[in-house]
C-alpha cells in the first residue's frame, strides 16, 4: 500500500483540477460537476486518513457528504433548470446583471 | 480730593448717557447744554484740582474696584490726579468746554446734533480717563477710547463713503500704535509684575536698561499712531472728514497729544534710554519737516491745519526726545489754544462758505467775517511764533533746548520748519482772508458771520493764544517758568542747560525779521499779484510731490493695502480652498474614487467572484508560509 | 435539544399548512412558533447543560446565539405578512425552509463535533439557496440564487479539505479531542492542522461574507425578496458568526500567530473595502450589503482576543446590528412591499415629511449602525474598539477610518430622507397600512434606545 | 502490488479528471466524471473500503451523474459548441488553480510525513460502519433528515413550473 | 442632573405642541433651566478646588460607563455660557417662521442638554457620549433648514468632526487601559493614569486632533466658514457659540490632564499653529464679501488666540481662555444674529448690497457698534478683557508669538470695521429695503447681549473668580507631569 502522503497529494491534485474546472467553466452544470469533483477528492483523503487510522469516524463522514452532495445536487440542479427556463441558458458569464 | 475726580469723569459720561439715550427726544439747545454743562462740570473739578495741586498738595489717588484678577495679572480700576494729569485735564476740559459751545451753534442744523454731543462727550470721558487713569492699562481704556471716538467723529456723516474711510483709516492707523503700546504694556507686566504708574516708576531703576529701551520704545510706537507722527501719520489729515469742532478738539488740541502725554509720563523710562529718545528725536524731527513741507502746497483748508497739527506734533516730540518733556508739555498747551482757535476759525469760514474747504475758491472773507479774521490772523500768528503771542515761548523753547540739548542740526532743521511754518500759514490766511473772492455768486450772497456760540469761543482762543506764554516765559522776560516748575515734579526732565541771554535776544530778533519779510513776500505773492495755487494734478516737479504728499498714502497702499488684499484673496481662494480643504476633500474624494474603482471589481460575474476567492486562498497560503 | 425539535416540527407543520391552504394564517403561526421557541429558550436555559452525544452541547453560549437567531427571526417573520407578494403561493415552503434554517442555525452554534458543523452549515446554505430563488419569476433573484449557490458549494470544498487535514492530524472530528491534542498533533503535522485551519477560516469567511470572500454577498443581498436578505443579514450572520467564534474559543490553543494575522487582515480588508465601496452604491439594498460586510470585519476584530468576555460582547454587537438591521429592512419593505420601484436611494426622498415615523425610526437604525452614541451600535462598537486596542493598535484606527466613512453613506440615507425634496417620479410611499410593519419598527426603535440608553438590561 | 494498482488508478483518475474539465461537450464531461468516480470507487476497494465503494458508484456515479445526464439531455445543452471563456480567463483560472496545487503540496509536503503504506484495515466494513453511524453519528444521521427534507421541498419550490412562469414561456 | 434633564423633556414636549406654543415652551425651558444655573450657581462654593454636585449613578458597568456628573469652577462658567446663549438663540428664533418649527426648537433644546452634559460629565464615556450626541441636533439643524448647498457641507461637517470624535474615543480608551486597577472611565481615575512619555504625546495628538477639529484651529478649520454661512442663524449661533466651546473645555478638562505626561515640545506646535490660524483667518476675512463668513472667519482667529492663551499653560491664559469663551460666545451669538436680522430684511448676506443701513435704524446701529466693538475688543467691552489676558499670556510666553498673535487686534479692527462700514454706512441702496424697527424679541436679545457685553467688559472678575480656584487646581494637577 502507498504511504498516507500519496494520499494526500492524489486528492490535493484532484482538488485541484475541480477548482481550476470551476474557474475555467461557463457551463453551470459543469461547473457543478467539478464542484463534486472537489468534493469526491477530498472523499478520498477522509477515506484514506480513515484507514490509516483505523477509524471509521473518517468513513462515516464521507457518508455525510455524499449525503450532503446529493441534497445539494439536487437543490442545485433544480435552480439550473429554474434558470434556463428564464434566460435559456445556464451560462454563468451571462450572469452580471447584479453589479452597479 | 478724590470725589473730584469721580465728578469730573462722571459728569461727561452722563452727559454722554443722556445725549445718547434722551437726545433725540429734546431740544437741540437742550441737549447742547447738557453736554456743555458736563463738560464744564469736569473743568470745574480740574481747577479745583489744580488749586489743590498748586497749593502743595499730594497727587489724589481715587480707588474704584479690581478690573481684573487673574495669576500675576491684577490691575485695579484707579485714578490719579498728579500735577501732570491735572495739567492735561485742564486743556482737554478747557478747550473741550469751548468746543463744545461752539459745536451748539456749528451743528445747529445737523439732522445727528443729539448724537455728535453723545459722541463729544464719550469723548472728553474717555480723553479724561486716559489722563488720568492710575495705571497703563486704565490708560489704555482711555486711549483706546478716544480712538474709537474719534473713528466715530471722523465717521459722523457716514453717508458719504469717503469719510467712512478716512475713519476707518484712523482707527486702524491708531490700533496699530495701539498694538505697539498694548506690548509694552505686557512687558511692563513682565518686567514689573504691575503697571501702576507709582509702583512702576520707582522701580524703574531695578529693570535692565535693555528692557527699558524696549518698552519705551513699544510705548513710542503707541504714541506714534496716536499723534500722527511718520509713518502712521496719514490718517490725520485724512481725518479732517468729520465736523471741524471734531478737528479742533480731537485733531489738534487734545487727542492727538495723547502721545505727548504717554512720553511725558514716562519720562521716567525715556530719559535713561538713549536710543528709543533718539528715536523720537528722528521721527519727530522728520515729521515736523515732512509735514510742513506738504502743508505748503495743500488747497484745503483744514488739510493745511491737519499738515501743520503733524508738524507741530512733530517738533512737541523733539522736545520729548531731548528730554524737555515740561517743554513738550508746555507747547501741547500753546499749541491746544492756537490750533484750537485755527480750526474753529477755519469752521466759521466753512461755515459761511457753505461748505466750501477749498482755499483757491475764498478770498478776500476779511471783510465779512470781522470776527473770525481777527481771531484767525492771531492764531496765525502765534502759530507762526510772532512774538509775544503764546506760539513764540513754546516754539522758542524747543528751539533753544534742542540747540543745548542736541546740537547745531536739530536746531537748523527746526528753525527751517519754523520758518516753512509761516510761509503755510500765511499763505492760508492771505488766500483766504485777502485779495478777490473767487467763489460763486451764490457763495458770496450767503457769506455771514457765524453766530456768537461761535465767535464767542473764537475770542476767548484767541485771548489764551495771545496769553498763554505766559504759562512759560523764556528766561530773557521771567525768572518764573510756570509750565517747568510746576511739571518738574512730575516729569523727569534732562539736564539741559538753560539757554543764554544772548542765544534768546538773537533767536528773538532774527524771528521777527524772519517773519516780517515772510508776511510781506506771502501778501505781494498772493494778494498783490493774485496768484492762486493750482490744483495738485497741474503741479511739476517737486512741488508734484509736495502736493501729493510724499505719495505716502500710494505707497502705503501698494506696499501694504494691496498685498494684504492679495494675500487675503490669495489664502482663501489658493491656500484655503485649493490647499487645505484641497486636501480635506482629495481624502474625502480619495474614498469615492476607490470605491468607485474597487466597485468595478464587484463586476457581477460570478467567475470572477470565484477566481479572486481562489486568488483570496492562495495569497493567504502564501502569507502563511511566509510567517 | 427541544428547541432544535421544536422548531423542526414548526417547519413540518408549515409545509402541510402550505399545501392545505391555511396560508393566511401560517406568519401568524410562525410568528406564535418561534415566540414559543424563544419564550423556552429562556425558561429551558434555566436547566443547564444539555449534551446530545457530544455532538451538540446547549449550554449559555449557545442559547444566546440561538436566542438571537430566533429573536431577529421573530422580528422578521411578524413583518412578513405583506412580504411574501413576490410568490404567495410557495409562503408555506418558505417559511418552513426558514425553520429549517433555524435548526441549521441550532446545530451551527451548539455544534461540538465537526460532523455537526458541516451539516449546520449545509442544513442553513440549502435552504437559503432555495429561499434566495424563491422570487422565481425575477431574474435577478435567479442570479442571485445561482450565485450564492455556486460559491456556496464551491466554499464547502474547501470547508470540507480543511476538515479532512484537521482530521488528518487529530485523528477526531470531536472538538474536545481536538483540542486535547492539539499539543502533541501540533508537533507531528504542523501543516496539516494550518492549512486544514486555514481552509475553514476560508469557508467560514465566505459564510459571514468577510473580504475577501464576500464577492457574493452584494449581489446575493441586491437580488433576494427584501424579507430573504433581511434573514441572511441578520440570522445567518449570527449563525455564522456564532459558529466561527465557537470554533476559535475551542481551537484557540491552536491558533497560531500567524493565524491571527490572516484574521486581522481581513477584518482590515473587510472593514476598508466594505466601506469605500458602500460609499459609491446606489442602490440601498446592496448599501445594506456593504454595510453587513463591514460589520463583520469589526466583529473579526473581537475575535483576534479570546477572552471570557469575548463572547458577550460580540453576542452584545450581533443584538446591536441585528436590530438595527431588521428595523431598515422592515422600513424598506413598508415603503416598497412590492419589490417593483427599486430600491435607490430615491426612495427615501422627502421622507421625513410624508411619513416622519418611519424616517425617524429608519434614521436612528442608520445611526446605531453607524455607532453614534447613545444607541447600541456605539456601545457594541465602542467596547471590541476598547478589547482590541492594546494588542492591534493599527487595526482599531482603521476600523476608526472606516466608521468615518461608514458616516458617509449611512448618512446619505438620512440626508435624503429630511434634506431632499420628495422625487415626484419615483416616490415610495408607504401604501396600505401595514400594522405589522409599524408593530416591528417601533419594537426595534423601542429596543434600539432602551438599549442605548440602559445598555445593561440586555445582561450580557 | 497495491501500491502499482493505486498508481496505475491514480494516474487514469487525473487523467479523466482533467479530460473532465477539458472536455467541450458537456456530456462528454459527465461521462468522464463517470468514469472518475469510478476510479475513486476503485480506490475505496484498495482501501477496504467497502461501504464507501458501493455508495460512490450507486450514489455518485449512478444517482448523480445519471441526474446530471439527465438536466442536459432535458435542456438540450449536448451541443458541441459550449461557449467558451477566453483564453485569458481560462489561463488564469488554471494559473490559480496551479498555484493553489503547488502551494498546497509545499504545505503539505513540509510536514514530517511518515513513509508507512496504510494498513490493511476493516473499518471500511458495512458492519463497522454501521455500529459507529447509529451509534457514534446518530444525532447527525437525524439531522440529516432536516437536510434532505428541506433540499426536497426546496427543489420542489424552485423547480415547479407555475401560472406566471407558464405565461412567461408561451409569449 | 436636572440641567441635562430638563431640556431632553422639553424637548420631546415641544415635539407636540404647534408652533406658537413650542416657541412659549422652548422658551420658558431655557429660562427656567438657566435659573436652575443660577440656583446652581448661588450654592456653589467658590474657593473649594473640587468638583461640586457630585453624583454618579452605575449606567453600564462592564463598559466603565458610569453616569456621573460634577461642576467646577471651569465647568459652570461653561453652563452658564450655554443656558445664557440657549435662552438668546431661543429668543432670536421668535420671528423665525421655519417649515415646522417644533422640531427646530425640539432640536435646539436636545443640543442643549447635550452640551449640559458635555460640560457636567465626570466620566470619560459619558463625555464622549454628550459629545456626539450634540453632534446630531445640529447636523440636522444645518440639514434641513439650512441653505445653498447645505447637504454637501454638512457631510463634510459632520464626517469631519466625527473622525475627530472618533480619535478622542481612541485617546479615552488608551487612556483607560493605563488606569490603575480595575481600568475605570472616572475622571479622578483617569488623570492619575500611569502612561509614559510617548504614550501620552499619542493621547495628546489625538485629543488636540478632535479638539483642533471642533474649535476648530488651522489647518482643520475648512469645514467651518462653510457649515456656518449655510447653516440657519440659531444653528450659527450653537456652532459658534456653544458648541465650540466644547473642544476649549475638552482641551481644558480632559486633554491637559490626561497627557501631562507628554512633552512639553507639542505644545509650541499647538501654540503656532493657533497662531498660524489667527493671522490666516483675520487675513482671509478682510475680503470676505458675506457677512456671515467674516464672522465665521473671525471667530477662527478668536479662537486662535483662545487656544494659543490656554494653551501656554498659565494662570492668566487659562483664565483669559476661559472668559474669552464666554465672552466669544456672546459675542459671536450677537454678531451673527445681526447677520440674520439683515438677512431677514434684506434677503441677503452680501456686503455689497448693503449699505446706509444706518439711517433709518438708530438702535440697531448702536447695538450692532457695542457688539462689534465688542469682537474688535475694545476697553469697556468683553473682548478685550479676555484678549488682554490672552495676548498677555502669550506674549509672556513667547515674544514673537505675542506680537504676531497681537496683530489680530488690528486685523480684527480692519474686517469688523469694514462690516459695519459697508453695511451702516455709505449711501443707501435704491432698493427701498429699510432696516426699519427691530421687533421686541429682536431687541431684547441684542439688548441683553450688549448689556452682558458691557457688563463683563467693566467687571471681568465676576467670571474670572468662578472659574479661578479650578484653574488653580488644573494647574496643580499639570505639576505633577513633566515640565511644560
Amino acid at each position: 500500500m502507498p504511504p498516507i502522503d500519496h494520499y494526500i497529494w492524489l486528492s490535493s491534485i484532484l482538488f485541484s483540477i475541480g477548482v481550476i474546472g470551476v474557474l475555467i467553466r461557463r457551463n453551470g452544470i459543469v461547473l457543478l460537476m467539478c464542484v463534486e469533483l472537489m468534493l469526491n477528492a477530498v472523499n478520498l483523503l477522509f477515506t484514506a486518513f480513515a484507514t490509516n487510522f483505523q477509524d471509521s469516524a473518517g468513513q462515516v463522514f464521507v457518508f455525510f457528504i455524499m449525503v450532503v452532495a446529493a441534497a445539494e445536487v439536487a437543490v442545485g440542479l433544480a435552480i439550473l433548470v429554474m434558470i434556463y427556463r428564464n434566460t435559456k441558458s445556464v451560462d454563468i458569464s451571462l450572469l452580471d446583471k447584479l453589479k452597479q | 480730593m478724590g470725589s473730584y475726580i469721580a465728578i469730573a469723569l462722571f459728569s461727561p459720561l452722563l452727559g454722554f448717557t443722556i445725549s445718547g439715550l434722551f437726545g433725540r427726544f429734546l431740544p437741540k439747545n437742550v441737549t447742547g447744554i447738557i453736554a456743555s454743562l458736563s463738560v464744564f462740570v469736569s473743568f470745574v473739578c480740574s481747577i479745583m484740582l489744580f488749586n489743590h495741586l498748586h497749593n502743595g498738595g499730594d497727587a489724589v489717588k481715587l480707588e474704584t474696584f479690581n478690573w481684573i484678577a487673574a495669576g500675576n495679572i491684577s490691575i485695579d480700576f484707579s485714578f490719579l490726579a498728579d500735577k501732570l494729569s491735572v495739567w492735561m485735564m485742564m486743556i482737554i476740559t478747557g478747550v473741550g468746554f469751548l468746543i463744545h459751545i461752539y459745536s451748539m451753534g456749528y451743528m445747529h442744523h445737523d439732522e445727528g446734533f443729539y448724537k455728535f454731543f453723545a459722541y463729544l462727550n464719550l469723548f472728553i470721558f474717555s480723553m479724561l480717563t486716559l489722563v488720568l487713569g492710575a495705571n497703563y492699562v486704565i490708560m489704555f481704556f482711555g486711549w483706546e477710547g478716544v480712538g474709537l471716538c474719534s473713528y466715530l467723529l471722523i465717521g459722523f456723516w457716514y453717508a458719504n463713503k469717503e469719510y467712512g474711510y478716512a475713519a476707518r483709516k484712523a482707527f486702524i492707523m491708531n490700533r496699530i500704535g495701539d498694538l505697539g503700546l498694548l506690548l509694552g504694556i505686557f512687558m511692563l507686566f513682565n518686567v514689573f509684575g504691575t503697571t501702576d504708574y507709582q509702583t512702576v516708576f520707582s522701580s524703574a531703576g531695578t529693570a535692565n536698561s535693555a528692557t527699558i529701551e524696549l518698552i519705551c520704545i513699544l510705548l513710542f510706537v503707541g504714541a506714534v499712531g496716536k499723534s500722527a507722527q511718520i509713518p502712521l501719520f496719514t490718517w490725520l489729515p485724512d481725518a479732517m472728514a468729520g465736523p471741524t469742532p471734531v478737528s479742533a478738539l480731537i485733531h489738534a488740541a487734545t487727542m492727538v497729544t495723547a502721545g505727548i502725554y504717554l512720553v511725558a509720563r514716562s519720562s521716567v523710562f525715556f530719559v535713561s534710554s538713549e536710543l528709543a529718545s533718539t528715536i523720537v528725536l528722528v521721527v519727530g524731527l522728520v515729521t515736523a519737516v515732512v509735514a510742513a513741507t506738504i502743508g505748503l502746497k495743500q488747497n484745503d483748508i483744514k488739510k493745511v491745519l491737519a499738515y501743520s497739527t503733524v508738524s507741530q506734533l512733530g517738533y512737541m516730540f523733539v522736545a520729548l526726545g531731548v528730554g524737555a518733556y515740561s517743554t513738550a508739555l508746555f507747547h501741547v498747551t500753546t499749541h491746544a489754544f492756537f490750533k484750537a482757535l485755527l480750526f474753529l476759525g477755519s469752521g466759521s469760514v466753512i461755515h459761511a462758505m457753505s461748505g466750501e474747504q477749498d482755499i483757491r475758491f475764498m478770498g478776500g472773507l476779511s471783510k465779512k467775517l470781522k470776527i473770525t479774521h481777527f481771531t484767525f490772523l492771531l492764531g496765525t500768528l502765534a502759530i507762526a511764533g510772532v512774538p509775544p503771542l503764546a506760539g513764540f515761548f513754546s516754539k522758542d523753547e524747543i528751539l533753544a533746548k534742542a540747540f543745548y540739548g542736541n546740537g547745531i542740526l536739530v536746531f537748523i532743521l527746526l528753525a527751517v520748519t519754523s520758518v516753512i511754518t509761516a510761509v503755510y500759514m500765511f499763505r492760508l490766511y492771505f488766500l483766504t482772508f485777502h485779495g478777490e473772492f473767487r467763489g460763486t455768486e451764490e457763495q458770496k450772497h450767503h457769506l455771514h458771520e457765524s453766530p456768537s456760540t461761535m465767535t464767542i469761543p473764537l475770542i476767548i482762543l484767541a485771548i489764551l493764544s495771545c496769553v498763554g506764554g505766559g504759562l512759560g516765559l523764556s528766561s530773557l522776560f521771567s525768572h518764573h517758568h510756570f509750565a517747568d516748575t510746576f511739571l518738574s515734579s512730575v516729569l523727569t526732565n534732562a539736564n539741559i542747560p538753560h539757554p543764554s541771554h544772548l542765544f534768546e535776544i538773537v533767536v528773538l530778533v532774527v524771528s521777527v525779521v524772519l517773519l516780517a519779510i515772510i508776511i510781506l513776500m506771502t501778501r505781494s505773492y498772493y494778494t498783490k499779484k493774485q496768484n492762486v495755487p493750482t490744483s495738485a494734478d497741474e503741479e511739476t516737479g517737486f512741488g508734484r510731490i509736495l502736493s501729493k504728499k510724499y505719495y505716502f498714502d500710494e505707497i502705503y497702499k501698494t506696499l501694504i493695502q494691496k498685498p494684504i488684499e492679495w494675500l487675503s484673496n490669495f489664502a482663501h481662494d489658493f491656500i484655503d480652498r485649493k490647499f487645505i480643504d484641497g486636501i480635506v476633500n482629495i481624502s474625502g474624494r480619495g474614498v469615492t474614487v476607490c470605491g468607485n474603482y474597487l466597485r468595478r471589481v464587484q463586476t457581477g460575474n460570478v467567475e470572477f467572484y470565484l477566481l479572486a476567492m481562489v486568488v483570496g486562498v492562495i495569497a493567504f497560503l502564501i502569507i502563511y508560509q511566509l510567517v | 435539544m427541544k428547541t432544535l425539535v421544536l422548531l423542526f416540527i414548526s417547519g413540518i407543520f408549515s409545509l402541510f399548512g402550505g399545501i392545505f391552504g391555511l396560508k393566511k394564517i401560517l406568519p401568524l403561526f410562525a410568528t406564535v412558533a418561534l415566540a414559543t421557541a424563544l419564550g423556552y429558550l429562556f425558561y429551558d436555559s434555566n436547566y443547564g447543560l444539555e449534551n446530545l452525544q457530544n455532538m451538540l452541547i446547549f449550554d449559555n453560549y449557545s442559547t444566546t446565539f440561538i436566542a438571537i437567531a430566533i429573536g431577529s427571526t421573530l422580528l422578521i417573520t411578524l413583518m412578513s405578512a405583506k412580504g411574501y407578494s413576490y410568490n404567495p403561493e410557495s409562503i408555506g415552503d418558505i417559511i418552513g425552509l426558514m425553520f429549517f434554517v433555524l435548526c441549521g442555525v441550532v446545530c451551527m452554534v451548539s455544534f461540538n463535533n465537526m460532523v455537526m458543523l458541516f451539516l449546520g452549515i449545509e442544513i442553513v446554505s440549502i435552504p437559503l439557496y432555495v429561499m434566495v430563488g424563491s422570487n422565481r419569476n425575477n431574474l435577478r433573484s435567479n442570479e442571485a440564487a445561482l450565485k450564492y449557490f455556486i460559491m456556496g458549494a464551491f466554499a464547502t470544498g474547501f470547508l470540507l479539505f480543511g476538515m479532512a487535514l484537521i482530521y488528518g492530524a487529530t485523528r477526531s472530528f470531536d472538538l474536545d479531542v481536538i483540542r486535547s491534542f492539539s499539543a502533541t498533533a501540533l508537533q507531528t503535522s504542523p501543516t496539516y492542522v494550518s492549512i486544514g485551519l486555514l481552509f475553514i477560516t476560508v469557508a467560514f469567511a465566505f459564510k459571514i461574507a468577510a473580504a475577501p470572500f464576500h464577492y457574493w454577498s452584494p449581489d446575493v443581498y441586491q437580488g433576494s425578496p427584501t424579507l430573504v436578505t433581511a434573514f441572511m443579514a441578520t440570522v445567518v450572520k449570527t449563525a455564522g458568526l456564532g459558529a466561527f467564534l465557537k470554533f476559535i474559543i475551542y481551537l484557540s490553543p491552536m491558533l497560531g500567530s500567524d493565524w491571527y494575522l490572516i484574521i486581522a487582515i481581513m477584518s482590515a480588508a473587510t472593514m476598508l473595502f466594505a466601506n469605500i465601496v458602500a460609499v459609491m452604491q446606489d442602490d440601498f439594498k446592496r448599501m445594506m450589503a456593504y454595510s453587513s460586510i463591514s460589520h463583520v470585519g469589526y466583529v473579526l476584530m473581537a475575535l483576534l482576543t479570546v477572552n471570557k468576555e469575548t463572547q458577550s460582547i460580540v453576542a452584545f454587537y450581533l443584538i446591536a446590528y441585528s436590530l438595527a438591521t431588521i428595523g431598515i429592512f422592515a422600513c424598506v419593505l413598508l415603503l416598497n412591499p412590492d419589490h417593483n420601484k427599486g430600491n435607490g436611494f430615491a426612495m427615501f426622498n422627502g421622507l421625513g415629511k410624508r411619513s416622519p415615523i418611519i424616517a425617524v425610526i429608519l434614521t436612528i437604525c442608520l445611526l446605531s449602525l453607524s455607532g453614534i452614541p447613545p444607541l447600541p451600535g456605539f456601545f457594541a462598537k465602542f467596547s471590541i474598539f476598547k478589547q482590541a486596542i492594546s494588542d492591534h493598535l493599527w487595526l482599531v484606527l482603521v476600523a476608526i477610518c472606516s466608521s468615518a466613512i461608514s458616516i458617509y453613506y449611512y448618512f446619505r440615507a438620512i440626508t435624503a430622507m429630511f434634506f431632499n425634496k420628495p422625487d415626484e417620479t419615483i416616490i415610495a410611499q408607504p401604501t396600505d397600512k401595514n400594522i405589522a410593519g409599524y408593530v416591528v419598527i417601533s419594537i426595534t426603535f423601542v429596543a434600539l434606545l432602551l438599549i442605548g440608553v440602559f445598555p445593561q438590561i440586555i445582561g450580557l | 502490488m497495491l501500491s502499482y494498482i493505486f498508481y496505475i488508478l491514480s494516474g487514469l483518475t487525473i487523467l479523466t479528471a482533467i479530460m473532465m474539465i477539458a472536455a467541450r461537450n458537456p456530456v462528454h464531461s459527465v461521462l468522464y466524471l463517470i468514469i472518475t468516480f469510478f476510479l475513486i470507487s476503485g480506490q475505496y476497494l484498495l482501501m477496504n473500503a467497502q461501504f464507501l465503494f458501493v455508495v460512490n458508484i450507486i450514489v455518485y456515479a449512478g444517482a448523480i451523474m445519471v441526474l446530471f445526464l439527465f438536466v442536459l439531455m432535458l435542456l438540450n445543452l449536448n451541443k458541441e459548441t459550449e461557449p467558451q471563456k477566453s483564453m485569458k480567463t481560462k489561463l488564469a483560472g488554471v494559473i490559480s488553480g496551479g498555484l493553489l496545487l503547488v502551494n498546497l503540496l509545499g504545505a503539505l509536503v513540509k510536514s514530517n510525513s511518515s513513509t508507512e503504506s496504510l494498513p490493511i484495515t476493516d473499518v471500511g466494513l458495512v458492519k463497522n460502519l454501521g455500529m459507529v453511524l447509529f451509534t457514534d453519528f446518530v444525532v447527525p444521521f437525524e439531522i440529516s433528515s432536516i437536510l434532505f427534507l428541506a433540499a426536497m421541498v426546496g427543489a420542489v419550490l424552485v423547480g415547479k413550473r407555475h401560472k406566471g412562469e407558464m405565461e412567461a414561456i408561451s409569449e | 442632573m436636572v440641567l441635562i434633564i430638563i431640556p431632553f423633556i422639553a424637548s420631546l414636549l415641544a415635539l407636540f405642541f404647534k408652533d406658537k406654543l413650542a416657541k412659549v415652551l422652548a422658551l420658558t425651558a431655557s429660562v427656567v433651566q438657566l435659573i436652575t444655573n443660577f440656583v446652581l450657581l448661588s450654592g456653589f462654593d467658590l474657593k473649594a478646588n473640587a468638583f461640586q454636585y457630585f453624583s454618579s449613578y452605575t449606567w453600564f458597568n462592564s463598559l466603565g460607563l458610569n453616569f456621573t456628573s460634577g461642576i467646577d469652577g471651569i465647568a459652570m462658567v461653561m453652563l452658564l455660557l450655554t443656558n445664557l446663549a440657549s435662552v438668546l438663540i431661543i429668543l432670536s428664533s421668535w420671528d423665525n417662521n421655519y417649515a415646522s418649527m417644533t422640531k427646530f426648537l425640539s432640536l435646539v433644546l436636545l443640543m442643549q442638554g447635550a452640551l449640559n452634559g458635555v460640560f457636567l460629565s465626570m466620566n470619560g464615556l459619558m463625555f464622549y457620549i454628550f459629545w456626539e450626541l450634540a453632534l446630531l441636533p445640529i447636523y440636522f439643524i444645518v440639514g434641513i433648514w439650512g441653505g445653498e448647498n447645505r447637504i454637501k457641507i454638512t457631510f463634510k461637517f459632520f464626517i469631519y468632526t466625527f473622525l475627530g470624535s472618533l480619535l478622542m474615543l481612541l485617546a479615552l480608551i488608551f487612556v483607560y487601559l493605563h488606569t490603575p486597577g480595575d481600568h475605570s472611565f472616572e475622571w479622578d481615575q483617569m488623570i492619575i493614569a500611569q502612561m509614559t512619555g510617548w504614550e501620552s504625546t499619542l493621547v495628546l495628538w489625538a485629543f488636540f486632533i478632535a479638539f483642533a477639529i471642533k474649535m476648530p484651529i488651522f489647518p482643520f478649520h475648512t469645514w467651518q466658514a462653510d457649515t456656518y454661512s449655510v447653516a440657519p442663524a440659531q444653528g450659527t449661533m450653537l456652532l459658534s457659540g456653544i458648541m465650540l466651546k466644547m473642544g476649549i473645555f475638552g482641551m481644558i478638562r480632559w486633554m491637559y490632564p490626561m497627557a501631562k505626561n507628554a512633552c512639553g515640545c507639542n505644545y509650541n506646535i499647538f501654540i503656532i499653529l493657533a497662531v498660524i490660524g489667527i493671522i490666516y483667518a483675520a487675513i482671509i476675512a478682510i475680503k470676505q464679501n458675506d457677512i456671515k463668513r467674516v464672522i465665521a472667519w473671525s471667530s477662527v482667529s478668536h479662537v486662535g488666540l483662545i487656544a494659543a492663551g490656554i494653551m501656554t499653560w498659565n494662570k492668566e491664559g487659562l483664565q483669559g481662555g476661559i472668559l474669552q469663551s464666554f465672552n466669544h460666545g456672546i459675542n459671536v451669538i450677537g454678531l451673527f444674529f445681526i447677520a440674520e436680522i439683515i438677512e431677514r430684511r434684506l434677503k441677503t448676506r452680501e456686503l455689497t448690497q448693503m449699505g446706509g443701513l444706518a439711517k433709518y435704524s438708530r438702535g440697531f446701529s448702536f447695538l450692532f457698534m457695542v457688539i462689534m466693538l465688542g469682537s474688535v475688543a475694545v476697553p469697556f467691552t468683553n473682548g478685550f478683557t479676555g484678549e488682554f489676558l490672552l495676548l498677555n499670556a502669550t506674549f509672556n510666553y513667547h515674544v514673537i508669538l505675542g506680537v504676531v498673535s497681537g496683530l489680530t487686534i488690528i486685523f480684527c479692527a480692519v474686517y469688523m470695521l469694514r462690516v459695519y462700514q459697508l453695511a451702516m454706512f455709505g449711501p443707501e441702496k435704491d432698493n427701498g429695503i429699510r432696516i426699519g424697527k427691530l421687533s421686541w424679541s429682536e431687541f431684547v436679545t441684542l439688548g441683553l447681549i450688549v448689556v452682558l457685553v458691557l457688563a463683563i467688559g467693566i467687571f471681568p472678575n465676576w467670571i474670572l473668580n468662578i472659574s479661578e480656584t479650578s484653574v488653580d487646581g488644573l494647574l496643580n494637577i499639570m505639576k505633577g507631569g513633566k515640565t511644560l
